[in-house]
């Protein structure tokens, strides 16, 4: 790991990077070249970053829809992640995908579900395979806390601790589902519910703070690699913008603003613009290459529609 | 069990306006429902936000106090929480975004609630109403796009509806609540609720479980479900023009459908088309094939043919999803092709490709 | 509530009758007469009676396919059951329930189904109605400990407290699904996992004494009758029989016929035989003609086949 | 994908027996599974048990450490785990000893396995095979007796099978496993488990996944699934004393039928005949008859004639479960009638009233 300074530069650039593709992708929306729901991570990048530290290339995330911090953080192509936004050939799935369904096993990143909470056993099963075949490999499954609502949520914690699985639950936690808050729908906590389940829990509420999440989660993953047994970690997030699309929300009075500003006032990507001011050209760049890739790429067509059905 | 024509009194204007969208039907049908019955509740994720599921109901959980309830992200139990309330005096109305979701409710669904009438010999009753929104266009993809009817219309016990026009969600939602004491399950299609619609056009809907003949016409029966009849509509307008006349049959009822209605039809014309929302294996295609094969294929002039989703899961880009679904070119070359027996290069074809584009007021992000 | 040994004598009645009817079926069942599964309750039966003892005729209870003692100890006519069992159009579903589909919602049994989990939600949601109608109701659902590992009873809990619904969560757990023991099936315990949703939990170890289940439900109950609140018994208990079927399968190796013994050594119908013996003669009676009521009953026909499916 | 006929090589007589069980077949199909593929594992509730699936996978857990995994009462995740454990190098077998526990799990099926290939382009694909088997008889009742394969063939992407004999159920299930990476659901009929077959009696199976001629005829087509092929055989045996030559289709592959081996039979014989396990109503019924009315429903002399269930929830009572299934007499009367226009009072109907008193050694309590 690179020490101190470093690190944190290297992290904040990585949260940047995200950030950046995501804000782009805000402002190329009003043109519908992304004819696709978008389901932005502004405010939660740093519980990808720290988690996707300490992961390697052959350990496994699956994702959901609000995927892009994910893909990325694991080591998603960004050009085609673009294209498949635009729907392009070049794109990793060739547009059949697009936002809400990223992946690139070639670095880990399993499928994107649309469906909450439906990879989550998908994940557990992938641990049991690694287990199995005797892979040193770690699965991770990344859900929202609406996620933890779903049954199949119970039945999945169940399956992995009875056999112990090699797996890492990463609960997302922003307080929403949708225009939902916790309090509406919960009658649990969730680290305390997880724990039932014989599953050592950790919270992390700095979940700002891609450092201390890049901590915990290193010696979470640890852990796991040590004794193969599952773990759960709940982040504390923040999502800045609408639940699905490019836009804010403030005003639909669901939420507080002053929560989310004050969130802000501790988000280094918010507080440290002299960083971002350095690293932006370069990220910038490379952001505009992904697009200029995807705006490059050709239509998906006729040949293409019926190809990987069975 | 009531799913035969009632007497109808007319519909207030207040409830349905000469000029009314496929959202505002709906959102009459549920305050009126809400109004007239107080036993009636509606339950779903969103029911008390300020989207208001797409916005049917919002601010109902304001005028209703207690009775527009939002649930966790838990189909399963939500649903079967329903089905507990409607067999203990309400009359709950379940909601979904997706008809996709459906499939988390469906044990509830099939396993218990289309099964609590006869398994206990009729001991029970379940008077519940689901509302399954079919989501297309803007990237729905794979897992927000599908229009699951014949899954649900396969199994005795529910009743399986979807209402093409404001006119016939007002009636068939409250034929549901206040005449039938079981379950209904309602496709909506979301690509639809944003279009108004001149209410006095259409015929008036006389079984508000039934199918209803949209149009009369010779040459070709056309049986269609939901968007597809306006798509119907739309073709067969433009080829009146050169002659060709299509009757029109909004099949509406899919776990009922007229039989009767398609048979007269069919002898009359002797050529049919089923345009439908899905995918055409075991779907409404295959069942209306089995209504025509069981009852008289001879009347058949031509093979049927049939148009529904391509035969793979819903791509998400647009160039894809444009093939992927019939449009309206599609629709108007197979009547001509059925009618004529081959292309007809006389008759102009539509440019548009996309049904999106027409139906132009739906764009993302939701 | 009568008291002291009047009161012990009419739950031992109770229980007694439910295992003489069962104790029947096992007698008639090689005759295929009862041609339909039967999941005894034969060692479970001190659960129903215990409930019911505080339970009023509105009360809803909601069971499963091991339902026969419930459905007795809660007031549904035997006759007509058995009736029911035969596939007789005098039974109360005309013989399209069959054993694992009791219902009687005249004295408030609501349908058994054979799906395990199934009828969790359903219970919950006619507390709704219960609460939405201010009636003065409890719904009660009854299911086994295996019904515990069904997502959709996670979702369950989480409803009920959150609504702060007036029902009671009743757990039988028999320690079994089919031939498969909790370790092999559950990560956590079910009462401690019940109150991580805020719902008060009790746990009965002595699922053989009635006085006892009864004395707990009764408190239990008055306290959902006094608040509205949501709650969770837990009983343990035992099962005699096979996991479903007339016979004994100790012999099958999945568990200890010594755990059995030691049980039936606590359980009064066992060891009380002196009242057994004074009691038997009247419920046999009672049972008889239950069975001369099916016997004589008409088969249902072609006319039955079709009613009541819309 | 793969669902076209390969080379097929000889069965030994050791994995499929002159005579032999359809349990056994299974058994021998679960067992080769193991033994030849180190990547299988076999996951289900009971699955280690003493009775192991109904005898089809007994013991295989000890001899196969670790490879035969018990699961929790949780469908839903169960099937998670399969997809899981497919992406990630396993051959995952699920086994549900109902259909209608499927319901719990289509979600994950429908929603999850059936897209996984083709939502993300063909990144992945999922690599197992669900066993659901179809009760029957012995009081089962509605929620204990459904055959769902039509829900699911309804999807694209699952590869739906109802094998109807042992040598059936060894080539699919081998194929499956060697050579298919994508989902695949068999559904197996509880019925004729302990039936003994002799295996050289049927016709050899050329494509695993495709659907077979069991017999040939020239009077009328009869495509049926699972034990209705069956039923058939012993209806045409009956049948041909009297000079009617009822040619057999087993559909066997209910998501990808033989359109051509279909049409080439109707054509020959112009009538057919449809015998399914489940509901008519957006059925294999339904499905049959759109492969006929879309490619030539001139073929038919006469209207298409359905068997299936009734169209009600199963009832318990055995009375009731006789009239709720086609029998035997039901079959032949229909098939007499199709082919002869009329009933013939010459041919002598069997007296028998129910088939679970054929299938003799079906008998409670499980
Ligand atoms: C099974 C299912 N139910 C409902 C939805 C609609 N939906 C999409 S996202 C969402 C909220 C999910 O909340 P959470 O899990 O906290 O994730 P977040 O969006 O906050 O990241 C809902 C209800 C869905 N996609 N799937
Ligand atoms: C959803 C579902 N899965 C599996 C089964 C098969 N099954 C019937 S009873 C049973 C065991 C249930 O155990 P438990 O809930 O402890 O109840 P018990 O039988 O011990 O009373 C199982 C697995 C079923 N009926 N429903
Ligand atoms: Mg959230
Ligand atoms: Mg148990």
């Amino acid at each position: 790991m690179i020490a101190g300074v470093a690190r944190y530069k290297e992290m904040f650039r990585q949260a940047l990077r995200i950030r950046l593709v995501e804000e782009k992708i805000i402002e190329l929306y009003p043109s519908d070249k992304i004819q696709s729901p978008v389901h932005l991570s502004i405010g939660q990048e740093a519980v990808a970053v720290g988690v996707c530290e300490h992961l390697r290339r052959e350990d496994l995330v699956f994702i959901t829809y609000r995927g892009h911090a994910f893909y990325l953080a694991k080591g998603g192509s960004m050009p085609q992640m673009m294209a498949e936004l635009y729907g392009r050939r070049n794109g990793m799935s060739q547009g059949k995908a697009g936002s809400m369904h990223l992946a690139a096993p070639d670095v880990g990143v399993m499928g994107a579900s649309a469906v909450v909470g439906s990879t989550i056993s998908v994940a557990v099963g992938a641990a049991l395979a690694a287990r199995l075949k005797k892979k040193d490999q770690i699965s991770v499954v990344c859900y929202g806390d609406g996620a933890t609502e779903q049954g199949t949520y119970h039945e999945a914690l169940n399956f992995a601790s009875l056999y112990q699985l090699p797996c890492l639950f990463l609960c997302e936690n922003n307080g929403l589902a949708v225009h939902a808050t916790l309090a509406e729908r919960q009658s649990y906590k969730i680290a305390e519910h997880a724990r039932v389940y014989g599953l050592e829990t950790i919270r992390i509420e700095d979940g700002w703070d891609f450092t201390k999440v890049g901590d915990v989660c290193g010696e979470v993953l640890k852990a796991i690699r040590g004794d193969g047994r599952p773990r759960v970690i709940e982040v504390l997030t923040c999502r800045y913008k609408e639940h699905v699309g490019p836009g804010e929300d403030y005003a639909a009075g669901y939420r507080s603003h002053a929560e989310v500003q004050a969130w802000m006032a501790k988000d280094p990507l918010c507080t440290d613009t002299a960083l971002v001011q350095a690293l932006r050209p370069a990220l910038d760049a490379e952001i505009d290459e992904a697009v200029a890739f995807a705006e490059a790429g050709a239509m998906p067509g006729i040949d293409d529609l019926l190809t990987d059905v069975l | 069990m009531n799913i035969s024509p009632t007497n109808l009194s007319p519909i207030s204007s207040e409830i349905m306006p000469a000029r009314m969208s496929y959202r505002e039907a709906l959102a009459a049908a549920m305050r009126e429902a809400l109004t007239r019955h107080d036993h009636t509740v509606i339950i779903g994720q969103g029911a008390t936000d300020f989207k208001g599921i797409f916005g049917t109901i919002t601010g109902l959980h304001r005028e209703f106090p207690g009775r527009v309830i939002e649930t966790p992200l838990s189909e399963d139990a939500a649903t079967g929480v329903c089905i507990g309330a409607a067999l203990n005096g309400l009359y709950p109305i379940n909601t979904h975004i997706r008809a996709d979701f459906g499939l988390l409710a469906i044990n509830q669904l099939v396993n218990m609630a289309a099964k609590q009438k006869y398994m206990f010999g009729g001991l029970f009753s379940v008077p519940m109403m689901v509302r399954l929104v079919i989501g297309r266009s803007w990237g729905q993809g794979a897992q927000h796009s599908q229009s699951l009817q014949s899954l649900f219309a396969h199994i005795p016990g529910l009743v399986v509806l979807m209402p093409s026009t404001p006119e016939s969600i007002v009636r068939s939602y409250a034929h549901a609540v206040a005449h039938h004491a079981g379950p209904v399950l309602v496709l909506e299609h979301r690509l639809m609720y944003e279009l108004v619609f001149d209410t006095a056009m259409h015929p008036p809907v006389t079984n508000p479980f039934g199918s209803h003949i949209q149009r009369v016409g010779k040459d070709v029966t056309i049986v269609a479900t939901s968007i597809m009849v306006l798509e119907a509509l739309r073709a067969s307008a433009n080829l009146a023009r050169y002659g060709i006349d299509c009757e029109i049959i909004d099949l509406h009822s899919i776990s009922h459908p007229d039989r009767e209605m398609i048979m007269t039809s069919v002898a009359k014309t002797g050529k049919l088309l089923v345009a439908d929302t899905s995918w055409l294996a075991y779907g409404v295609a295959a069942e209306v094939c089995r209504i025509v094969a069981e009852s008289d294929p001879g009347v058949l002039k031509a093979p049927v043919v049939t148009l529904g989703m391509a035969p793979a899961p819903c791509p998400t880009a647009k160039a894809l999803e444009d093939l992927y679904y019939p449009n309206l070119r599609d629709l108007m070359s197979a009547i001509v092709r059925l009618v004529r027996g081959a292309d007809d290069p006389a008759i102009e074809m539509p440019s548009e490709h996309s049904m999106s584009d027409f139906y132009k007021k739906f764009r993302g992000p939701f």
